[in-house]
């Protein structure tokens, strides 16, 4: 956390030095959009290319510029006390900077996002906590964290929650692992979850299973990042084969998202591999499907023309043309047409046989 | 073909009606009895309008007659509703231009078609002949009444009074009343029209008609006694006269064929060439010469011989041939300054601009565009702007839409000036924009004259004046809007200067002496930089 | 009053312009000079509408003379291209009627407001006496060349040839040629104008006024030959001429006080109550009596005397005293039957209604409300559907949105119906509308005759007939949908029936021979209880 | 389960009676709309009165009697052999039954719906479970499980997961409870419910906290509702000051909704009180607010009208005039104002003093 601190002293200084000698002090970030994103499958994530984009105090800029050193100062207060506070509660904290307030919760969200990007830094690190949780998780797998109070160490052996689950903490950076699982399943819908975790899935096939509820969490992604990295253990990906399986889920998992392409070397995980539903699935198995919408298709174009993951590998060009050409989508659920079962007995046993064809 | 029902199956030997029956009922129409029928054509639609336009009638005649004469015209319009009724009205109208003479005053009150204007290609507000008598039609169908005219010409001689209703059949004058009366003023004209009618409020109303006729003629003094007797004055605003405009002869690209070869037929030339030079606008004797030759007609042909094919030939030969447009003296633009004073004197904005326009020309037809613009003050943020339409300096209430004015304002972009706009909508904000088309001929879309028909060449001058306007106000926007700025930023210095101090003493540790001079420098740099 | 400009500012004693000046111009203007200057009130205001206009008015001409002589119309239009021109155009309209008398022609073709219509109450096409000449007057006035007349009355008689022009300033015709000719056929008339024009397709074209004519006429046989030399044929589908409509005195209801005074001032009867009972429709002696009575007249009172204060009383108390409404004979409807054989003759559609109401009154002007609707077959499923006006059997092509037809069709609920409609929108789906009003005076909103006017009694009258054949519709779209239905309800019970016995079977752990009894008796139930 | 399983069971067999007499067979259903719901406060949830409905089988309903039939089969089988299948997973299931499958899942679902109805019983006891899950808990409380395979209990111990939580399952029915906390806190927001684990609040208050993360699942509702009920335990619920956070999320888990009633009876918290955010705590607490918006005000206005539970407490009468007066609300977060802990070191402590005054 000290690195954290010193970034922002020393940041502090150079903009208090230009003051002392009269001259307009100035703030670099890097600019955040798709066009300035590159990737690398070496290295695993969306990163950003190109130059950043300076903010020199004016009376435009005055505004903003006092209120990002408040935001630091703040960080800095959180970081010395090990303290949290989510965006909504730094909005409420900033009511009592009199001019300087936020009047709304999207401005400070901007300063924050700003100073994580000028810092290079994920949020967290700052002491800003997301507005939300998401990521639950059983099987093969001891967590160990420590009591706050005490820094007693604490295992949480994750079989050991029969129908229910390990709750992803909002925060994941101090938390440390033990595990001889064989892989991490990553699974899209609650769901699914819930029917491998009743049936002991994870006994059987000796993994540890993650449901993600949806697009995942900062805190989720950064969870699996760091169990498969520090436990060198592969991740697959279990979703909907869908436009947004793929190009939302499954891509924002692996490599980052395109917007936040400051701290996806935090939020990848480069590990990660599409077990499916893969278009092939949808014919090998017969699955029921809906129609591609004008909005799934819109987004599979999208995602081939524009996304840098998506751009550099001739597999997922592949698929996902397959996918448009079928013109249909399918389901993870989908699989309970040949009984609710069939997905533990049948499917991910086959899948698994061949690991090392999954899509990147 | 079964013929069980008693019917109107016929063959063709069964018909009896001939040609000789239906020839009997063939008649002539006479123009007041054609009109009569169908008085909505001359904007007699329904009491409400009846009475705006009997009233627009009457003040365009005053407005004409005292401008022709070099009169700075002083009009006084009075409604006073009929005793025990309740859609009866009598209208007066009295100016004090230069009079009538006795033995016109019938055949222009009462006969329809008659007037001074028709055949001259003029700028004036009347056109046709039809209005004031049309009214006194409309007055005498559905009161019965006749109309009344009071006039005089000179303070040296008496007053002349007439009753006079239309006979329609005859579409001539019939006199009910002719004497010597008193008459209070040296000189004018004083109109008395009973009818049936309805007085509203609001914008299309004898308000808002009298109103936006006082804006577009600063130079007249209009009071108005509404049927409440509550006397409104509308003061003049200028003592300028309106330039008189010129009467020409019609140009060559604005003729017909079928009027060419009437104008050949007509006139009084000996030759071609002397007819062309002479019957016309900008034809010099070279120019009639090219014509000529490109008809391949000889110069010294006697017109009225020129037969059709020829005629033809020499159209053709017209449009081939550059000429010069027409002069532009024939018409009278309100102009810059009169228009911002029209404007001041009605409303309270913080900003006036205005531009007229070079003059231009469609089909032959000189016309030129002005347009005037107050913008902010009492004028309403919201909704759309308010458009007053002019044609000749007479407002056009009704038909908006229709209007080539309307189409040119909504079709120029706004938002360059700062304005906001919905495509295919006027923009919106505190505007009030007047448009005016002055023209020897307003191509009006029907004779109730309510909206000017779409030529392309008046929607390009349109769009130009609107431009060269939107571009004065975008200036006056801009400069109002960084005087916000300025105090804005200052402002802003003031604010938020410190909470820099205290984040940097936060961050750094830093004691009070030192968070002081970080304020007191950035003040420094800011205020400095701050132009 | 400054004085340094060398300008327009004049004192009251400058001027030098009297009364005697403005006098010396004014001049009688004739009404075709009018008219030219005016011709888009005619519907001439381009070259593509001056085209349509041209055939409708010659159709319209044929059609009333054929009707009014009691002849089976044949008609013949032709359009010729003009050599070597690009918007010229020779139009050619023929009929098989009765002629028309020698000496009348000049008149009929070459002065404006002259017909045998315009005077009677009677309902016909063409009513002003303007349309025909009028053509004619474009067609000179854009390529100078006369309207060329042809016409019979009888096998016997030979065929006279006339050429004419206006003489605009006098309003009266010229004569160019007057001879006799050879003519093909033994009776009728036919006219040929040589115009500026533009031909184009959709559905204000030719094309399309034609085939709307032909709906609305089904007794006419019309044969077009467009420019590119094909000829269309739209053969009569019924034998049965139009009741012929008869002639019809004024209604009291109906007669403004300005008329009335007229009406006073003109009678040849001797008494007020043999005025009222001679000269207007519906008024009995004892009406008559009744009205003296309330307007505190006396019957025998000579006409001519009555004062205009007298002739107001007289016009109160008739709208006081009850009178029936006007004889309704003076119209003649297509009749429910000839529009369904008029629709079926050019529309491939699945279902046909129609409905004629009884007639009914505006401002005493009795008028007849008669609606068509055809649904399905080749009429497409998407948009909004498409409405044919028409008036006096004659189609309104422009002017759609101003229509009291048009509002009168959006302001019916056809959801009610079973067809789709926004608010503010014609209904859409796979229909065709036609509606058609029938009246002595039709209101148009302007001479160019697009658009009928607002009267709540017309709107009332149109929606209900539209209403009527709304039930009709819907009434049809749900006996389509019912049999859809019992289609789909019996391939239900062969679907679902299966599926309650596979789940019993499971649940109760049934044998095949229960879970066949469970099918077999409920099909029985349902298929009993099915109507 | 055998009692539901008996239910399906008669009420099909009834059905095969009537056939066999070839007579028209009818299912009968409770109306399902709030003007057929009740609140007796001393039952304690929203309840059904009036009349069932019957569907008689016609040419116009069979289609649905049929489906209705089948998926009353396929709850047979899932309690037969103890499985669970998703709403989702349901619908695929029906795309084996050729022309009775469901198009739509909205279709299926309302049939189910309708089961539960029928049956007076909650979807999860028929083996259908929802999609979502939701619900953390972390302090004074040690769930019993079991091993799904083995059978063997499994204690779970809530105050051992650190920063992290434990998870809800989605289905809850079979589970018990261990503890000797003194409340259970619920908690409207994530990122509150992560600062109080963070500073361990349930120790200092001997206290079990759970979050919601908004309007609380079905699994959350029963899971506390068995807690408090089983053990005995009061419920204080910590939302939003809001129209939302106490007409939707407070009144749904104390009573049930509205167009659910017929299964509130499972899904209610009676035991449950409002601690905070009050309307008077805007202003004893001089908190930072934000205007009510329309739509707030609408539903504060709809609640006082028609919302059988607010319509007979006079206090809440009371409580939701006072805010609609006051034309603001404030959320949880804005304690931040007067210090990110503030809500641990004053608020929490001071509102408990006085549990006895929580709005019911």
């Amino acid at each position: 956390m000290t690195k954290t601190l010193k970034k922002i002293e020393e940041s502090a200084s150079t903009i208090h030095n230009k003051i002392t000698k009269k001259q307009k002090p100035s703030m670099y970030f890097p600019i955040r959009a798709l066009s300035n994103v590159k990737y690398i499958p070496k290295r695993g994530f969306l990163e950003l290319i190109g130059q950043k984009k300076a903010r020199t105090l004016t009376v435009n800029t005055v505004k903003t510029f006092a209120q990002t050193l408040r935001v630091m100062s703040l960080s800095k207060e959180l970081i010395e006390k090990d303290d949290i506070a989510t965006k909504r509660e730094a909005y409420y904290v900033s009511k009592n900077w009199d001019d300087a307030r936020f009047e709304e919760q999207p401005e400070s969200d901007t300063v924050i996002d700003d100073v994580e990007a000028m810092f290079e830094v994920n949020r967290e690190q700052l002491g800003f906590i997301p507005e939300e949780k998401g990521g639950d998780v059983a099987g093969k797998l001891v967590v160990i964290d420590k009591d706050q109070e005490t820094g007693k160490q604490l295992k949480i052996d994750c079989t050991k929650f029969g129908s229910g689950a390990y709750s992803i903490p909002i925060s994941t950076e101090h938390l440390k692992f033990e595990t001889n699982a064989k892989f991490v399943l990553v699974i899209e819908t609650a769901g699914m979850f819930q029917r491998l975790v009743k049936h002991n899935y994870w006994k059987k096939a000796n993994c540890i299973l993650i449901s993600m509820g949806g697009v995942p969490t900062r805190a989720c992604r950064r969870f699996i990042r760091r169990l498969s990295e520090g436990k060198k253990i592969p991740v697959y990906v279990f979703v909907d084969g869908d436009p947004y399986g793929i190009s939302n889920i499954y891509r924002t998992l692996k490599v980052g998202s395109g917007n936040a392409a400051h701290i996806n070397q935090y939020f990848c995980v480069p590990n990660a591999r599409y077990l499916g539903i893969t278009p092939q699935d949808i014919i090998d198995y017969k699955l029921p499907t809906h129609p591609l919408k004008d909005v799934d298709i819109k987004r599979a174009k999208d995602a081939l023309k524009n996304d840098p993951f998506i751009k550099q590998s001739k597999e997922w060009q592949k698929a996902i043309n397959q996918l448009l050409k079928m013109g249909v989508r399918a389901e993870q659920q989908a699989l309970a047409k040949h009984g609710l079962n069939y997905v533990i007995e049948k499917y991910l046993p086959q899948k698994l046989k061949k690991a090392d064809s999954f899509l990147p | 073909m079964t013929t069980s029902k008693k019917s109107k199956k016929l063959t063709e030997t069964e018909h009896k009606i001939t040609a000789h029956d239906l020839a009997k009922k063939q008649r002539e129409i006479s123009v007041s009895e054609f009109f009569t029928k169908n008085r909505h054509l001359l904007g007699f639609d329904n009491p409400r309008k009846a009475l705006l336009t009997t009233i627009k009638e009457g003040i365009d005649n005053s407005l004409d007659a005292c401008e022709e004469a070099k009169i700075l015209p002083d009009i006084k319009v009075r409604i006073n509703q009929v005793k025990n009724t309740e859609d009866r009205f009598r209208v007066t109208i009295e100016d004090n231009g230069p009079g009538i003479l006795k033995s016109h005053i019938p055949k222009i009150f009462g006969k329809l078609l008659y007037g001074s204007k028709f055949h001259r290609l003029k700028m004036s507000r009347g056109q046709q002949g039809i209005g004031i008598s049309a009214a006194g039609m409309y007055g005498q169908l559905t009161t019965g009444k006749p109309i009344l005219i009071t006039s005089r010409i000179s303070p040296k001689q008496p007053a002349h009074h007439y009753s006079l209703v239309v006979d329609t059949q005859k579409n001539e004058p019939r006199i009910i009343k002719d004497e010597i009366v008193d008459f209070d003023s040296k000189r004018g004209t004083k109109v008395v029209i009973e009818l049936e009618a309805r007085c509203q409020k609001g914008r299309q109303s004898v308000d808002g008609y009298i109103e936006q006729t006082s804006i577009a003629n600063p130079h007249a003094d209009i009071t108005y006694i509404n049927p409440e007797d509550k006397e409104t004055r509308y003061p003049r605003a200028s003592k300028e006269l309106p330039v008189e405009p010129k009467e020409i002869k019609p140009h060559p690209y604005g003729i017909e064929l079928g009027i060419l070869i009437k104008m050949l037929h007509d006139t009084k030339s000996k030759n071609l060439r002397a007819c062309l030079t002479n019957d016309f606008s900008r034809v010099s004797t070279r120019v009639a010469n090219e014509i000529c030759e490109k008809a391949g007609l000889h110069g010294k042909s006697r017109p009225s011989r020129i037969a059709v094919q020829e005629a033809d030939a020499l159209f053709k030969a017209i449009k081939l041939t550059k000429i010069m447009n027409p002069p532009t003296d024939c018409i009278s633009p309100i102009g810059e300054e009169s228009i911002i004073k029209g404007l001041k004197k009605q409303i309270n904005a913080d900003f006036f601009t205005s531009n007229t326009r070079p003059p231009s020309v469609y089909r032959g037809n000189p016309f030129q565009i002005e347009v005037g613009l107050a913008y902010g003050g009492v004028l309403p943020e919201e909704g759309l702007i308010r458009l007053l339409r002019f044609a000749n300096r007479v407002p056009l209430l009704y038909q908006q839409s229709a209007c080539v004015i309307t189409e040119s304002a909504i079709n120029t972009s706004w938002r360059n000036y700062g304005l906001q706009q919905s495509s295919g909508a006027l923009p919106s904000g505190p505007v009030l924009l007047m448009v005016h088309l002055a023209s020897v001929w307003v191509p009006f879309t029907s004779e109730s004259k309510e909206a000017i028909a779409h030529y392309p060449e008046i929607e390009k001058e349109v769009k130009l004046a609107l431009q060269e306007c939107g571009r004065h106000l975008s200036t006056f926007i801009k400069r109002k809007k960084k005087a916000a700025d300025e105090f804005k930023k200052k402002s802003y210095i003031k604010k938020y200067i410190p909470h820099i101090g205290i984040a940097l003493k936060e961050i750094l540790d830093l004691n009070e002496k030192q968070e002081l001079k970080i304020v007191n420098n950035l003040t420094d740099i800011l205020e400095r930089s701050r132009s």
